[in-house]
């Protein structure tokens, strides 16, 4: 980064305006501040690695001026970046400071130097890429693809073990049977209070609760326990339900039951 | 491509690319194209000169015994599969699956009680069979139709079948563990699970023809 | 195709094919794919001991010079029409979508920075990569997801795919043009701005991914 003297700086400070008044012409066209620094340093027309940073700074600070004079408003990110490049300047022009323990100007610039290196590199990498030979362009994949018809088979297992646990299964399901059959001894209330519902209507008369019992449940005295215990939860059902009414001459009497005719 | 036709052949500037390059291009076209080409649409597509028909010939003497072939699709030109790799165009994905409680339970009662009709397997299962259990059964070739009942409505009966012999080792279906074998093995212990109830008249006379 | 895998190979039934039949295969397989096909996949559709691997690059040599060529696509093989005949081919039906300059700058970040996360492609361009951006490349299926960096936040990163390299003509994203210069010079360092502290694992492995 040779300095210059007074009189070349007065000159490329013109030019430097001049050209930054060319550049807020195509503002819209940068992608940002880092965009633009990158066409400022193509303007400086040597290889990007030996880029003179300060140079670049000033260059972009006069940008800004220039916008600043023409009312222009830059977005928030260039006004930033004008902001750090004048630190910058300031660190790369100032004999370092020992007591500071920040980075030197030295290694802030060429790290914006790598940045605009490596985009610009990226950008001619990008070039490279869209100049190959590409699919549906230059190069055609095959125009009647046959479809590959895909046969999906199934293939379904079963071992020996499944088959028959599958089957003790069933099979032990029916030995629970027994069970049901301990329940032909049982008649439920549902079942009680749909046969009584059937006979109520003939009943007019005070008769006893046992003579509803179903035929063949007398004998057995365990048939006849769930029976009468069926039919006596049934009678209550068809009391509370307002059909019938009950009565009891005294404990242990017989039941009496009739259907309810003054009911309505 | 439009100059080029629109130049009229007395005008030829440049001489028509030799027939190997011309072939080249037929190639390229037939492979790359949405639909079979014409003769004509190759013509034009092609260099001024070109004969398309020629190179055609010769691309498709070059492709005899190629695993694919230039063929004549009405009266366009086509690249297709050669016929005997057909089979190739096929992608096979074999998937293994348990098969399903209801076919594995249906199977074992037509094991146990063949022949035996739908609804005795339905009295003894307590649910209805689907349509798709016996189905899938039938496709798997492990149970075919046996002889009718003759019973009112004469209902098909189901049997099991040797490739269900041969699937499962087994001789004949006479030679599956009875009910004390399955017990002894300890597989007749499980309950069946808590709150299933078994209606008192599921219980049918079964297989009163065995 | 889980049986073929399972048999040793003393114990094959049937004679794997001739090599120039096996060559015709690979050859109307990949005819009629538009999609590049893996090798894994030509071997599954082959029948039991092809070997597509060598068949391909029969195949390949055969097609040298020819209106469509054999090429390689990261891990599978395709045809493709030779790409000095492009000219000849109908380009109405292909209207490749216009990339803006931030979709292609970003492309070729992805491609040369790859496993990148949009941090990156952001510290390099500058800006704030626009979600439409990325939104675009994952949509052409250019680029996908690729592991998240072990970082704070893990941030997902972004790697090209096989539709990318097939696109472009690439065997695998070490044949992008440029790369090893681009290496060379340090350019696709992951060089933080100074004072910044250099996390551990931030670095990227390069292309550890294919």
């Amino acid at each position: 980064m040779p300095d210059t003297g007074n009189v070349e700086h007065l000159n490329t400070a013109v030019a430097e305006r001049v050209a930054a008044e060319a550049l807020i012409v195509e503002l819209d066209g940068f992608e940002g501040p880092l965009d633009l620094l990158l066409t400022l340093g193509r303007t400086q027309k040597v290889d990007l690695r030996q880029i003179s940073v300060l140079a670049l700074a000033r260059q972009y600070l006069a940008f800004v001026e220039r916008a600043k004079e023409l009312r222009i408003e830059l977005a928030a990110d260039y006004l930033v970046m004008a902001a750090w490049l004048a630190f910058l300047k300031s660190r790369l022009l100032l004999p370092p400071d020992p007591k500071d323990e920040g980075p030197s100007g030295e290694e802030l610039a060429a790290h914006l130097a790598f940045q605009l290196e490596r985009l610009q590199a990226m950008r001619e990498a990008a070039a490279q890429l869209m100049a190959r030979d590409q699919l549906g362009r230059d190069v055609f994949a095959r125009g009647i693809p046959e479809d590959v018809e895909r046969v999906r088979q199934v293939r379904y297992t079963a071992t020996l073990l499944d088959l028959m646990q599958a089957y003790a299964r069933i099979r032990t399901k029916d030995e629970f049977r027994p069970f049901v059959m301990d329940r032909d001894k049982v008649m439920t209330m549902e079942q009680a209070l749909d046969r009584m519902r059937h006979l109520i209507g003939f009943a007019g008369e005070w008769t006893d609760l046992s003579s509803y019992m179903p035929e063949g449940w007398e004998v057995d005295p365990e048939r006849r326990r769930s029976a009468a215990a069926a039919h006596f939860a049934a009678s209550l059902e068809l009391v509370k339900a307002g059909h019938v009414e009950l009565r009891q001459g005294e404990t242990f009497a017989p039941i009496q039951i009739r259907k309810r005719t003054a009911n309505v | 491509m439009s100059d080029i036709m629109e130049n009229p052949p007395q005008e030829r500037l440049f001489e028509a690319p030799p027939l190997a390059e011309q072939e080249r291009m037929v190639e390229a076209i037939l492979f790359a194209s949405a639909e079979p080409v014409t003769v004509a649409e190759l013509n034009a597509r092609m260099p001024h000169g070109c004969e398309a028909e020629h190179a055609l010939e010769e691309l498709r003497y070059r492709y005899e015994g190629r695993g694919v072939r230039v063929v004549k699709v009405g009266e366009a030109w086509a690249i297709r599969t050669a016929p005997d790799l057909g089979h190739l165009m096929q992608k096979e994905t074999v998937e293994t699956r348990k098969l399903s409680r209801a076919a594995i339970e249906t199977l074992a009662i037509v094991a146990y009680h063949q022949p035996v009709t739908r609804a005795e397997i339905e009295e003894i299962r307590g649910v209805s069979v689907s349509r798709g259990t016996v189905d899938q059964l039938l496709e798997l070739e492990w149970i075919r139709f046996g002889r009718r009942r003759m019973t009112p409505g004469r209902p098909v009966t189901y049997v099991v079948t040797q490739t269900f012999l041969d699937h499962f080792g087994l001789e004949s279906a006479r030679d599956l563990p009875g009910l004390k074998e399955l017990r002894a093995a300890g597989l007749l212990d499980n309950r069946p699970p808590p709150g299933r109830e078994v209606e008192a008249d599921a219980q049918p006379e079964m297989f009163d023809e065995d």
